[in-house]
């Protein structure tokens, strides 16, 4: 669609459609600010796995409805794989978090000193210690 | 444009180059993988990279608007390829390991004897 | 030792549903927006390894009992029958033939051999790229 | 609104460049792959960001890929970081 | 039958495709392989009748117009080198049943060899600068498949090495054919030929000509970028390493004639005389390895690289002599490396080693052999009236007319070497006292020898009965020499 | 008349023998074989009125016609005179060696092939007319040499001299090859006669002295002259037969007969005559003097014939010099051709008597060797009067042959001084004195081999067979030859109406028309005059010198060999494999890195070298995209991953940045509008990801240990130089778009004709869809390589020919 067509179309909706965009997106890309922030700035993996999972995951949440707002509203194209991407990442994200935490737990990367409490501690030594007898029964 | 993707070219070029000529065979194979990251880049500059629309019919946009087509179908085969050649270099360099049992290529030569 | 990932695999379940959906979608979208048989095939692949990541190799061997290398020859077959169906008329090869159909249901659509050749390079695609993951997932 | 996008384009690129210093620091694998996951995730929003400047929708499949491939990518990384491997065997030990 | 010229093509391929399904199957797989082969072989003289008969055939796929569409051409010279090729391949392939080995055979041996036989003569067909490159491609997957195939220590670390080279090659390709893209905006040869003229700047051209000397030189093995050659030609079992030397260095050979014959030509007095120079130096380093191993195998792999530098010093010369020379001495080079592969091997399996110096007085066990290999040794040589005499004599004589004189000499001379190289496998494997051999049924022995034989008698009869053979090769020499026989042929079909 | 297949005729019976070999046990295979030159010298001797008139016949019969090359059967006097000596004495051998060669213990089958295959390539070296063909039967003859040589090859000396024979002369024949195509060139035929015809336009011809000088290249290796000769004496391993027949009679004698064939061509250059006649005598004078070198008789007779040869050639080439006179009668230049051919005759005959001896000899006293020898002369009377009469004709002692032949040489040399062209008279006095000296040694060892075998102690002790004389057989060809000596003596003037003279009409028909005008009288007594003096000063000398050989003989040994000509070819052997292998592996180390490095340093050189030659750099600022902000940003990663990858130490980290790069370049698809690009290069990117971790990290037994890459400047100088180039022929590419692209077409297309919308996509299934299929192809090829590289996993020993 050619550019001047477009902008005739300016209007009312357009203009709170846009608004509506304008806060959507500010808010993604600020996430992603913060997320990257986060990564730099925390000390260990575990925090780091906290930023990453849960700002960006916001973060592009919004980006992608802006993005999904826009071609609909604006352009008039009713996308629904962005839909089906916003669903995905909303359903994956955690998962991930998920599996990068405990594997950095479970490959046995120490946690910063700051960090208070380990939970998992015990359950990590029994692991190791599972493996060894394993071992030895193999053996 | 296309001056600064030149460079940019070559500058791939530079790298796969020089991780080739190390010993480890690892680098060797991230090297090859440069170079066709290269070639590829090269052969879309070299299409031009003028075109403000993807090479896909839509209304509204004129012929000369799109995107030279052929590059990317080039490259597309090409990216094809050296997957394939890709895929089965790390085979065996999976293999080698665990017949050789080393990665380094110095350690294979293999002149004076052919086993 | 196995692993207890509830989490991952429930999630896989559905997340494996939408990548093969995409997917297909993909496939067919290809001769007129971005896609083909070659993306397709490639999606594909990557739902399968999802299952196999959350699952274990025998598992997705049973849900999926596929012989990947046949396959790659069938998507082969597939691709040169296709190209090789216009020797019989005595065209140059690969001359494709199309036209627009009115299908209940979808519309006007245009039924395309290309497509069926898009097929063929979507078979390949996926049993090859199978074959390679599963062989070395196999190997000890 | 193009300026806008613009300049939301070049925030979430910064965050990016953020990312890629976090990936190449480490110190451990796993502060890679944490990088790497949500370097994935703002490819989906620079590539979001990008077909709206560019106008075209072809793009968008790009995006669910993306994050297809991102999730799958970090699942392996993690399974790999975990085990060592990636796929699991029923006879595995 | 438009599509004749493609069958060649697309019946390796199919077979080797259905070779895939069963690989288990010993019968089958060796049944199929040589009836896929032997087809080939048919469609191929049936193609190389029809050219003869009718001319130059093309065939641009998916009907569309020439320059669009991708143009399949078939010529007197990618006629009679399909049909060569298609020779060798079903030869290995009979070859192989004795000597390669049931688990190999078992693991997608035989549809390797099918596919390589697709890239092969795919790239001896096409007409296209791009499908070249798929088809290289193709040949080159199916050599990795083949090199590494068995997976022995050697065999793994000499592929390594293969494949590096190759894939540098192939990028390098790749970018040569962008270059070429983004001066002449098309991929046609045919189309190349009718554009590159019109164009003024011919520098770029000849640095983009250059290139894909280079390119192309990677697969033929020209000096200085033939050292990968010998090691890993060396590492592969007998049948792959005859089907090696006698198919994959020949189609960078093809390429380079083709190209520097058909479109390539805009500034002759730098590519060609370059090209002349690059083959002398190709000769001589072929010759120094040649001489300097005691092994039967490098002995012949070196001679390869000789042999390329003769044919591509015949191109350079761009004279009639000096093209039918080449092609001539390129079908021979093919034949006559193909066959003494074959008797190596057997000699080799024989002693159970490939150093001569372990080596002595086969010629009292295995006359015959011992005769066949002098044969074929000579033919190697280019003594008359076998068939490395006709080119030579050709190329000798284009050389002397053309501006590298010194070429010629240099030719005739390394002749000697070539000769003194071959003889030397016959005075320390067939002369001497006896040393033991490694104890050969009767049977296997005449699987692999009776393949052996009938192909060196292939080559003597291309020696003797040369003029048989002259019209298609003054007729492929032809084509060369005229650009637009072949331009007409593809564009206005 | 079809008389050219009769050269194939010997050629064709070979076939025929290892059957009667096989078959036909109780009678030696040589009777039948003897029946070939007979019946072949009966044919040929029929021709003899043709040729003696002048006349000459011709026989055609095509080969390759499109490249002009046939098989002419040229008959005229010179082919004839060679074709008769060598079905003669052929024939005479055969018969020799019916008795010299043991039926049971020898491999005859072989030995009567390879000497069938000779004779065909002989009668076919001296009956073509046609270059190429000449050529063929030229290697022909190496070839049969070769193995007649190496017919006892367990015999470490055998295979030496075998290929030391074959190494020489088929490198003469390949430069004489290269001579024959530069003739061919020039006269644009391949036809003797033809050139003969054209060779006064040709001499001005660039080419013209450097076919000239690869003829005689060919020839004089052929002819064991100086410095080629190396090749006889080691030949004389071969049976004797052989030597009787290969390498005194007739093989050695077809360089010669090159020489004399092409005079008419070649004569009009100075150098010609120069190097045919100094080449030829120096060999003489050589040969001679080394022959009392030798030990083993064979060897003296090898040597001698090389002096011999050397000696006709030397005539040979002042026969050339007739072409530069006008007036025949006044010249003595006529003698010299007359000469040659009359001792060419000469020489064949004693020589081959003599060998025969040498054989007798070797066969019944068990050795060659000099020194056990002596005293046989009344054991073996009639062998002594046959060798007496053989070294006598050789010595220039009348009445035998060779008298009147040696007297037409010093004629024939004594003339060149008044030779006023090409500086002969200030140099040509050097050639009488020479040919003097030459004869000198001759005499002695003529007399050295007769008397030392045959005279003197008989030492029975140090034989290892009681000596007898041979069986009457073996001694019917050197009685046979012995009387030919003498006969010609007698009748030397028929001799030279019937076979000299019309050969002389071919070597210099710039002087003669017909053979009766060719005025040469021979006569054993033509008064006194200089030659008779050098004869007589010659028998003085020699005589002389022979009775006091024992003193000065073992001076010889005093010669270094080191600096022998022997010894540069054992050299040069020696290099050829030796030295090859350590030039080899200087620079074949099986470094992959070493052999990277030279390709890419000459892909640097040769492409930057084209492109400052050729002038082709150029950059165009007009025509280009505009430069974005991403696009700069995207740049940075890109960058930025690659020094990534460059300086990190772990693999994982390498991996990363690599995908890193991946990612960067699908953004750029993006970008530059390439949304089917991106989705694949995307997918692929992660796959590639996936397996780099799969094949590098799953792997227990690899030491983790990482190390930064260390930093090699050859490599950096390498990898920039690359770069450099890639990045100067891109933007020299991109400067110079000569034409529109093409793919105009597929964007007016793509809807209307090929019913898609994806113009990448349709391209990719249909306008392109060859590349695809194929493509997929290799997919699949990728696939079957990988589980046969996985499950296929051989040792050495259960790889290869499991079933034997």
């Amino acid at each position: 669609m050619p550019n001047s067509l477009r902008e005739e179309r300016f209007s009312i909706e357009t203009t709170i459609v846009n608004i509506l965009i304008i806060l959507l997106m500010s808010t993604g890309v600020i996430f992603s600010l913060v997320t990257a922030l986060g990564l730099i700035r925390l000390p260990d993996v575990y925090t780091r796995t906290h930023a990453a999972s849960k700002s960006s995951t916001l973060g592009v949440l919004c980006v992608l409805t802006a993005t999904f707002i826009h071609f609909w509203l604006i352009e008039g194209i009713f996308n629904t794989q962005m839909i089906v991407a916003i669903a995905f990442l909303f359903i994956t994200a955690p998962v991930g978090g998920h599996m990068i935490g405990r594997a950095a737990y479970m490959s046995g990367i120490k946690v910063a000193e700051e960090t208070v409490r380990d939970d998992m501690e015990g359950a990590l030594k029994e692991r190791k210690k599972r493996l060894m007898d394993n071992k030895t029964t193999e053996q | 444009m296309e001056i600064i993707m030149s460079v940019a070219i070559g500058f791939l070029f530079m790298a796969a180059v020089y991780l080739m000529l190390s010993k480890s065979l690892i680098r060797i194979i991230i090297g090859t993988g440069l170079l066709s990251h290269g070639a590829h880049l090269l052969l879309l500059t070299m299409g031009g990279l003028g075109g403000n629309s993807p090479p896909v019919v839509a209304d509204g946009v004129s012929i000369s608007d799109y995107a030279d087509p052929l590059p990317q179908a080039l490259i597309l085969t090409a990216i094809v390829i050296s997957f394939a050649v890709t895929s089965f270099f790390l085979v065996l360099a999976y293999r080698s390991y665990q017949e050789l049992g080393t990665d380094n290529m110095d350690l294979l030569r293999g002149t004076e004897d052919h086993e | 030792m196995k692993t207890n990932d509830v989490m991952l695999q429930t999630a896989t379940k559905v997340v494996t549903f939408i990548i093969l959906m995409f997917a297909v979608h993909i496939f067919f979208a290809g001769h007129y927006t971005p896609g083909g048989g070659f993306v397709g095939g490639l999606l594909t692949t990557s739902a399968i390894v999802l299952l196999m990541l959350s699952f274990d190799l025998e598992t997705v061997k049973k849900i999926l009992p596929f012989n990947y290398v046949t396959m790659t020859a069938v998507g082969l077959l597939l691709a040169l029958a296709t190209a090789a169906a216009s020797i019989i008329f005595d065209v140059p090869f690969f001359t494709h033939a199309y036209d627009y159909f009115d299908l209940p249901l979808f519309g006007e659509t245009s039924l395309h051999s290309a497509m069926l050749f898009d097929a063929g390079v979507y078979l390949v695609v996926v049993g090859v790229t199978m074959t390679i993951i599963q062989t070395i997932g196999e190997d000890e | 609104m193009m300026m806008f996008y613009w300049i939301s384009l070049i925030i979430v690129s910064i965050g990016f460049t953020g990312l890629l210093f976090r990936l190449v620091k480490g110190p451990t694998i796993a502060d890679r792959v944490v990088a790497l996951d949500a370097i994935g995730i703002s490819l989906v929003s620079i590539v979001a960001l990008l077909s709206l400047i560019t106008e075209t929708e072809y793009f968008l499949e790009i995006i669910l890929l993306l994050s297809i491939l991102s999730f799958i990518g970090t699942i392996a990384f993690a399974k790999f970081l975990e085990r060592g491997e990636i796929f699991d065997r029923n006879d595995n030990r | 039958m438009s599509n004749l010229l493609l069958f060649p093509i697309i019946i390796p391929l199919f077979f080797a495709v259905i070779l895939m399904i069963f690989p288990k199957r010993l019968k089958l797989q060796r049944i199929f392989a040589v009836i896929g082969a032997g087809v080939t072989l048919i469609s191929a003289i049936v193609l190389l009748a029809k050219v003869d008969a009718d001319g130059v055939q093309a065939v641009t796929l998916g009907s569309w117009p020439a320059p669009f569409g991708i143009s399949m051409v078939s010529d007197p010279l990618s006629a009679l080198l399909v049909v060569t090729s298609s020779i060798i391949t079903l030869f290995v392939v009979f070859y192989s049943f004795p000597s390669i080995g049931v688990k190999r055979e078992q693991s997608y041996y035989y549809p390797a060899v099918l596919f390589l036989m697709v890239g092969v003569n795919g790239a001896f067909t096409t007409g296209d600068i791009f499908n070249l490159f798929v088809f290289v491609e193709v040949l080159l997957m199916a050599s990795y498949t083949l090199i590494v195939h068995g997976g022995e220590k050697p065999q793994l670390r000499e592929s390594i090495k293969y494949l590096l080279v190759n894939i540098i090659s192939s990028a390098l390709f790749v970018a040569a054919v962008a270059f070429l893209y983004s001066v002449t905006g098309t991929l046609n040869m045919a189309d190349l030929a009718v554009k590159i003229p019109q164009i003024e700047e011919t520098g770029i051209l000849t640095v983009i000509a250059v290139m894909f000397l280079v390119v192309f030189g990677f697969k033929a093995a020209i000096f200085p970028l033939y050292f990968w050659l010998p090691g890993s030609y060396y590492a592969p079992p007998i049948p792959i390493l005859a089907l090696f030397g006698a198919l994959l260095t020949k189609v960078g050979v093809y390429a380079i004639m083709r190209t520097y014959t058909l479109f390539f030509t805009m500034n002759v007095g730098f590519t060609h005389e370059l090209l002349g120079i690059i083959a002398i130096l190709t000769i001589l380093a072929g010759c120094v390895g040649a001489l300097a191993y005691f092994d039967v195998k490098k002995i012949i792999i070196y001679n390869i690289i000789i042999a390329v530098g003769v044919i591509l010093f015949g191109i350079a010369q761009l004279n009639q002599p000096g093209v039918d020379g080449s092609i001539f001495y390129l079908l021979h080079d093919m034949l006559i490396k193909a066959a003494l592969f074959f008797l190596v091997g057997i000699v080799a399996v024989l002693f159970g080693t490939t150093d001569l110096r372990k080596m002595g007085g086969l010629i009292k066990t295995y006359p015959v052999l011992g005769w066949t290999y002098l044969v074929a040794a000579f033919g190697l040589a280019g003594i008359p009236p076998l068939s490395g005499f006709p080119g030579k004599l050709l190329i000798v004589q284009g050389g002397f007319e053309g501006p590298q004189f010194w070429g010629s000499i240099v030719i005739l001379a390394t002749s000697l070497i070539v000769l003194l190289s071959a003889v030397r496998i016959f005075i320390y494997a067939f002369w001497g006292e006896p040393v033991e051999t490694v104890p050969l049924k009767g049977s296997v022995f005449n699987q692999m020898f009776i393949p052996t034989v009938i192909l060196v008698a292939i080559t003597v009869v291309f020696g003797v009965g040369a003029e048989l053979f002259m019209p298609f090769i003054s007729g492929a020499g032809e084509v060369l020499l005229n650009p637009s026989i072949y331009i007409d042929a593809v564009l206005k079909e | 008349m079809s008389f050219v297949f009769l050269i194939f005729l010997p050629l064709l019976a070979a076939l025929f023998i290892p059957l009667l070999f096989k078959k036909v046990g109780k009678i030696h295979t040589g009777w039948f074989v003897l029946a070939v030159p007979v019946i072949l010298f009966i044919y040929y001797a029929s021709l003899l009125p043709t040729t003696i008139d002048g006349g000459n016949l011709v026989s055609e019969f095509q080969w390759i016609p499109s490249l002009d090359i046939a098989f002419v059967a040229y008959i005229d006097g010179l082919s004839l005179l060679f074709t008769l000596l060598i079905t003669g004495i052929g024939a005479l051998v055969v018969l020799y060696s019916i008795f010299y060669l043991d039926k049971h213990r020898e491999q005859l089958h072989n030995f009567y092939v390879y000497l069938l295959m000779f004779m065909t390539a002989m009668l076919g070296i001296v009956q073509s007319d046609h270059l190429i063909t000449l050529y063929l039967f030229w290697e022909l003859t190496s070839i049969s040499s070769f193995l007649l040589i190496g017919y006892w090859y367990t015999r470490d000396r055998s295979r030496f001299g075998a290929l030391k024979s074959m190494m020489i002369t088929v490198f003469g024949g390949l430069m004489m090859l290269g001579g024959f195509v530069l003739l061919s060139i020039m006269g644009n035929t391949y036809s003797i006669r033809e050139l003969i015809t054209l060779a006064p336009e040709m001499a001005t011809h660039d080419f013209f002295i450097w076919a000239l000088v690869l003829v005689l290249l060919g020839a004089f290796t052929k002819s064991a002259q100086f410095p080629f000769y190396i090749w006889l004496p080691d030949a004389m391993e071969a049976p004797t037969p052989v030597s009787a027949y290969l390498h005194s009679a007739t093989m050695v004698k077809a360089g010669l007969y090159l020489v004399a064939r092409l005079t008419p061509v070649f004569a009009i250059s100075g150098t010609w005559m120069w190097l045919v006649a100094g080449v030829g005598l120096f060999t003489m004078f050589w040969g001679s003097f080394f022959a009392l070198k030798q030990k083993d008789l064979k060897g003296i007779l090898a040597f001698s014939t090389v002096s011999q040869l050397g000696l006709i050639m030397s005539l040979l080439g002042a026969s050339a010099a007739g072409y530069h006179i006008d007036n025949i009668a006044e010249t003595t230049f006529m003698y010299a051709g007359f000469a040659a051919i009359f001792h060419l005759i000469n020489h064949a005959v004693f020589k081959g008597s003599l060998f025969m001896i040498a054989g007798i000899i070797d066969h019944e006293t068990g050795t060659r060797d000099i020194r056990k020898l002596g005293g046989l002369m009344s054991l073996m009377p009639i062998s002594f009067t046959v060798a007496m009469i053989g070294a006598f004709s050789m010595a220039g002692l009348p009445p035998f042959g060779g008298f009147l032949s040696k007297e037409m040489f010093l004629t024939a040399m004594l003339s060149l001084t008044d030779f006023d062209l090409f500086s002969m008279d200030v140099w040509g006095i050097l050639f009488p004195v020479v040919a003097w000296l030459g004869s000198v040694f001759t005499f002695i060892y003529s007399f050295y081999f007769v008397f030392h075998t045959f005279a003197g102690k008989h030492k029975p002790k140090q034989l290892p067979k009681p000596a007898h004389e041979a069986p009457i057989g073996m001694l019917i060809s050197p009685v046979f030859l012995a009387i030919l000596v003498i006969v010609i003596f007698f009748i030397p003037n028929r001799v030279g109406d019937w076979l000299v003279k019309p050969a002389v009409m071919a070597i210099q028909p710039f002087l003669y028309n017909s053979p009766s005008e060719v005025d040469v009288h021979v006569s054993a007594w033509h008064g006194f005059n200089t030659e008779l003096f050098m004869t007589l000063g010659i028998f003085a000398v020699g005589g002389l010198m022979f009775w006091t050989l024992h003193k000065w003989q073992k001076s010889y040994d005093r010669f270094p060999d080191a600096i022998s000509l022997n010894a540069l070819y054992d050299n040069l052997m020696f290099l050829s494999d030796d030295g090859a292998n350590r030039f080899s592996m200087l620079y074949m180390t099986g470094f992959i890195r070493s052999y990277l490095v030279y390709m890419f340093s000459f892909v640097i050189f040769i492409l930057l070298g084209t492109l400052y030659l050729t002038e082709a750099f150029a950059v165009d600022f007009t025509n280009l995209a505009p430069v974005g902000f991403y696009e700069i940003v995207i740049l940075v990663a890109l960058v930025g991953s690659t020094l990534t990858i460059l300086v990190s130490k772990s693999r994982l980290t390498s991996i990363i940045a690599l995908g890193a790069v991946g990612y960067s370049v699908a953004l750029f698809f993006v970008i530059f509008r390439a949304p089917d690009l991106a989705l694949t290069q995307l997918v692929i990117e992660t796959i590639s990801v996936a397996l780099f971790l799969l094949a590098f990290y799953h792997l227990p037994q690899i030491s983790r240990k990482e190390e930064r890459m260390p930093f090699r400047l050859g490599n950096a100088v390498v990898a920039v130089g690359v770069g450099i180039t890639m990045t100067l022929i891109a933007l020299s590419s991109h400067s110079q778009k000569a034409m529109p692209s093409i793919s105009e077409f597929y964007k007016e297309t793509v809807y209307t004709e090929a019913g898609g919308g994806n113009i990448v996509n349709v391209i990719l299934v249909d306008y392109r869809g060859f590349d695809t299929l194929f493509e997929i192809a290799v997919l699949g090829i990728a696939g079957i390589g990988i589980i046969a590289m996985i499950k296929l996993r051989l040792s050495k020993k259960e790889g290869q020919h499991e079933n034997k």
